[in-house]
């Protein structure tokens, strides 16, 4: 079994296979990725989480007190 | 429905394409090796290895061999394989169609093996060094496998494979007592001179400057 | 936890954050400038569709995509299953090809098929085998001996002082041309024979113009090839000559020759399948 | 048709509609919350059990004595335990926990019939029990990663499907608007694994390949586990925490589609790439060559992405523990993926090939890149779960500084003294035991360094527990006010 085999009975479908799925990967991301990139950028960002906000920091030394806040109510 | 489907087909497919390429085309290729002859009439090979060499395949599988010790010998010019004498040739598929299990192994923490049972091993050091591996060669980093071997009475006479330790060593039995190895340390020697790559294949003949394998 | 409207308990000094501005309080001064000179920068960029990848991507890309085609095509063996070597060029197998190695065949043929009369050595049993070392019989001209294979031989006569009235069957219906080329070289060759090697073709030749012909008797052969004709090629330094290529091709590292056309086609030994 | 209605309506993830944005995200996070601390709990469990099995192992590297008189503790046992620990034990779990919790996050949806899910957690940490013991007792397969039993792979395979399920139904049913290219990382890879395991478990347990098609098999499912399971999974936890933490986009966003068309299309045609010199035909190891070098795209992208990101807020980076973990992670994917473009030439793969080197790999792109990673969504995710911040600083700065100097200084020695073992390996006049001997330090090195992780590590579970502890503290406590018993901010 040689390269002619391999010609016809691999490559040629697996180069199919191969153009499909980057037809259909780029037509799913750019479907998905609406009209315009910088609000696909912006989609991680929510009302509670928004942009332009620090939203992780080092728990404050002080950390019994905001335990104590976080707790209550 | 957005599109999931699409989006699910091209993903699969991404994996698929591969999967064809590589493997499947693969298994079509060579995956029906036989053992064959370099010359009509001259016997065939790989050949199958011995029932009891088939169990020590087992053990060698329980007690993880593989991770230090690989059974694949680069080709000819390529490290130092061959110069090293761990083989007379790069091993080919044809080498391991009859091994139920594939055992290249991936780590060389330990010389390879692939053709181990051709360096005409002394059988009663290679159980000495799968006992403790310091009494053969000092500074190994290889694990003692002590609990692949019992200390029983000596009978009539020794037993055939009774380990002989250096004078002075700890190990040393009590007198009329001698260490014996158990069957699970007798079939892994066995299968461990059953690893040989001691014969030509059409496609894989040996390298011209093979050096002859030290003992 | 989940009740209608929970909120989150994180930084609950934090007034519900509507956007960038309504936070700006929770920033220094710095930070928010940093943000809004972050934001300055990204209006540079493009937003509309897909946005243009940058010049140095397509070049990265291309020039991948070109050495990817070139690696591939120059490493990849042909494609064959069974080329390990990644500089293997197309054709580079024939030229380590060597000659087929007729004494190994040959000798080979001999054991299985004529060892058991005329014997290891070729001394036969006087007066019931013929010998082959030393005979007139089988050195000459190669047509006399192929004849003999091909056709057989019976009927009483003398051979080398010897007379024998036994039966030689034909091996031409289970030797193939190549074989009976092969052990006949190796039966002129061998034991101190002087005989010139004998080719394949002669053998299809004769076979051909022999077709079904009845074994041969003494009488008749001697008749066609007298033992005074003399070996149309020259004995003189034949068996070094056609040693030597033997020795060479049986040594280790050149891949067996047509030998192989002779196992079945998956594992021929040349790394393009016939 | 109507029970068929009933259970689509039962599945539907979506929020109550009627609920404010922020009501519908808290929503989200509850119903995460059950799911994401089973996972992340025994994902944390396996990891500590794969240090100290690891620390064990790497001491009798060096010290071949340590523990040697029981057959269950030998080097060759506890290795691969190890390993599948920390794939099947840690990875798995903490991708599930982390997966399902970015993706309903993005995707503003809720994930239901949580008990499917405790139940399909527990299977799955029975198969990872099971197998590793079967491992330690004698029965491993000695198939690269596939060590387990044969039996184990069902009990995965199936408890995986009733997780990932999740994952795809959150996607179907995501809100309207632009698609975030952490989505589409973690529904490619949760789509991934099953074929890989599948197609691994296969080909070399249940109807084994013949020959060294086998091996190959089993490259592949190497190699894809690495590049098509963690590495997505982990990219799409950097993708997510980056901007979201330092409230700033993507720089350069727009290629980040690129990055991952290139992955999902060439990565798992790598497959052969540790078999290169090794007994398959040539066409296949330089096909996976040409693939590994490619993968060079995703690097760019990816580096452009994060570190521009990371770079221009770099103060923040700094304050925070999540983007301590995660900027490290994304550093150390970018250095995984530059060596694994040079390890793929041949005239590197000779020297790396079967040393420490390799293993330093494997810790690069396991540890230092997915695991960082892993830590620091988790210090992300917890306080948005448990709404609660996290008690101690202290262990925060034990867990980095422990895990981070561990890591680097074992890939350090991996690398180097791998590199020093290869060159030696392949000159013929230096006998095979001055080889080992050079690796005595390396190996003594890399105790060193799992030791300093283990430290880390102790500081992050307990810093978890003090968590979790506290959480159920607080919740009683409100169960109490609520009856009545327990005084509005009274102090327990």
């Amino acid at each position: 079994m040689d390269w002619d085999f391999h010609r016809w009975v691999i490559l040629l479908p697996g180069a199919l296979l191969f153009c499909s799925c980057v037809a259909g990967l780029w037509w799913a991301i750019s479907a998905g990725r609406g009209p315009e990139a910088e609000r696909g950028a912006r989609a991680v960002f929510t009302a509670e989480e928004p942009e332009g906000v620090v939203q992780d920091r080092f728990p404050a030394p002080r950390s019994r007190a905001s335990l104590r806040q976080g707790s209550s109510n | 429905m957005k599109n999931l489907p699409i989006l699910f087909s091209g993903i699969f497919f991404a994996l698929a394409t591969s999967w064809c390429g590589l493997i499947l085309s693969a298994n079509l290729q060579y995956g029906a090796l036989q053992p064959v002859a370099v010359d009509e009439g001259d016997p065939l090979y790989p050949q199958a290895i011995s029932g009891l060499a088939a169990q020590g395949r087992q053990v060698y599988l329980q007690m993880g061999c593989i991770n230090c010790h690989t059974q694949q010998i680069r080709p000819d010019g390529v490290g130092a394989d061959i110069a090293r004498g761990w083989g007379k040739r790069g091993t080919v598929p044809r080498d391991y169609i009859l091994q139920d299990r594939v055992l290249l192994g991936s780590l060389r923490n330990g010389p390879d093996l692939a053709d181990v049972g051709d360096r005409n091993l002394n059988t009663h050091n290679h159980f000495l060094h799968l006992y403790d591996a310091r009494l053969v060669t000092p500074d190994s980093n290889m694990p003692p496998f002590k609990f692949l071997f019992r200390t029983q009475k000596i009978g009539d006479e020794p037993a055939p494979h009774a380990l002989k330790f250096p004078d002075g060593s700890p190990d040393m039995p009590p007198a009329g007592y001698e260490v014996v190895p158990t069957e699970r340390a007798l079939a892994l020697m066995e299968y461990l001179h059953s690893l040989k790559i001691d014969y030509e294949l059409p496609e894989a003949k040996f390298a011209p400057a093979a050096t002859p394998a030290k003992p | 936890m989940s009740d209608a409207e929970p909120t989150n308990k994180l930084y609950p000094a934090t007034p519900a954050p509507a956007g960038p501005v309504a936070d700006a309080g929770r920033l220094s001064d710095e930070a928010l400038q940093a943000v809004h000179a972050e934001r300055f920068e990204e209006k540079e960029e493009p937003a509309v569709g897909f946005s243009p990848v940058p010049v140095f991507m397509i070049m990265l890309f291309t020039a991948l995509t070109f050495w990817t085609a070139l690696y591939i095509g120059n490493n990849a063996g042909g494609f064959h299953w069974n080329v390990y070597d990644p500089n293997w060029r197309p054709g580079s197998e024939q030229s380590t090809q060597g000659p087929p190695d007729l004494m190994k065949i040959g000798a080979r043929v001999f054991k299985n098929s004529c060892q058991q009369c005329h014997g290891p050595e070729g001394k036969g049993v006087p007066g019931t085998y013929p010998p082959l070392a030393g005979s007139t019989w089988v050195i000459g001209p190669p047509d006399r001996p192929v004849s003999v294979v091909l056709a057989g031989l019976s009927g009483a006569g003398t051979i080398m002082d010897n007379n024998y009235s036994g039966s030689m069957p034909a091996l031409g219906i289970s030797l193939k041309d190549q074989e009976i080329a092969a052990v006949l070289t190796f039966v002129r060759q061998s034991w101190g024979n002087t005989g010139s090697p004998v080719d394949e073709a002669d053998v299809t030749q004769l076979r051909a113009s022999l077709g079904t012909r009845s074994s041969f008797t003494p009488a008749e052969l001697l008749q066609h090839y007298p033992l005074s004709m003399p070996d149309p090629t020259p004995a003189a330094g034949a068996p070094a000559a056609a040693g030597t290529p033997a020795a060479t091709s049986a040594a280790p590292g050149t891949p067996a020759g047509n030998t192989t056309s002779a196992v079945p086609a998956p594992t021929t030994g040349a790394p393009v399948a016939k | 048709m109507i029970p068929f209605a009933s259970l689509l309506a039962s599945v539907d993830p979506r929020p109550d509609p009627r609920l404010s944005e922020r009501a519908r995200l808290s929503q989200i996070d509850a119903s995460m919350r059950g799911p994401a601390v089973l996972f992340v709990v025994t994902a944390l469990a396996w990891l500590a059990a794969a240090t100290v099995l690891g620390l064990i192992a790497s001491i009798k590297l060096h010290a071949p004595y340590f523990l040697s008189g029981t057959e269950f503790l030998t080097y060759g046992r506890l290795a691969p335990a190890c390993a599948n620990l920390l794939v099947y034990g840690w990875g798995c779990n903490v991708a599930f926990a982390v997966g399902l919790w970015i993706m309903a996050r993005l995707c503003e949806t809720q994930v239901k019939h949580l008990g499917m899910l405790y139940v399909a957690g527990g299977v799955w940490n029975f198969g990872v029990f099971w197998g590793v013991a079967a491992i330690v007792l004698g029965g491993s397969t000695s198939v690269e990663w596939l060590e387990m039993p044969a039996g184990v792979g069902p009990v995965l395979g199936s408890s995986y499907l009733l997780i990932a399920l999740w994952v795809i139904l959150c996607f179907q049913y995501r809100q309207a608007g632009p698609v975030y290219v952490s989505q589409w990382y973690l529904l490619a890879a949760f789509c991934w694994f099953p074929w890989i395991y599948f197609v691994g478990e296969m080909m070399t347990l249940w109807a084994p390949a013949r020959g060294t098609v086998q091996a190959l098999a089993d490259g592949w499912f190497v190699q894809n586990a690495l590049g098509l399971w963690f590495t997505p999974v982990g990219l799409a936890a950097i993708y997510y925490c980056l901007p979201k933490v330092l409230g700033r986009p993507i720089r350069h966003y727009y290629l980040a589609p690129l990055g991952f068309l290139v992955l999902a299309l060439f990565s798992p045609w790598t497959g052969a790439r540790n078999l290169i010199y090794g007994p398959v035909p040539v066409w296949i190891q330089t096909v996976s060559i040409a693939a590994s070098v490619v993968l060079v795209v995703t690097m760019v992208v990816t580096a452009i992405n994060f570190h521009l990101t990371a770079w221009a807020g770099r103060r923040d980076v700094w304050e925070s523990p999540t983007l301590r973990f995660v900027v490290f992670g994304a550093v150390a994917f970018t250095l995984s993926a530059v060596i694994g473009v040079v390890t793929a030439l041949r005239s590197v793969n000779v020297v790396t090939h079967f040393t420490q080197f390799a293993v330093g790999q494997g810790v690069n792109g396991l540890y230092a890149f997915f695991t960082m990673a892993m830590f620091g969504v988790i210090y992300f995710m917890l306080p948005r779960l448990l709404e609660r911040e996290w008690p101690s600083r202290l262990l925060i700065q034990w867990h980095f500084w422990g895990t981070g100097a561990g890591v680097v200084l074992m890939l350090a020695a991996l690398y180097i003294g791998g590199w020093n073992q290869g060159m030696l390996m392949n000159d013929a006049t230096v006998p095979f035991i001055a080889v080992v001997r050079q690796l005595v330090p390396v190996n003594e090195l890399r105790t060193l360094a799992l030791a300093s992780m283990a430290v880390g590590l102790v500081a992050f579970c307990l810093h978890v527990v003090l968590m979790l502890v506290g959480a159920l503290i607080s919740a009683s406590r409100a169960v109490l006010v609520k009856n009545g018993i327990l005084r509005e901010g009274s102090v327990g």
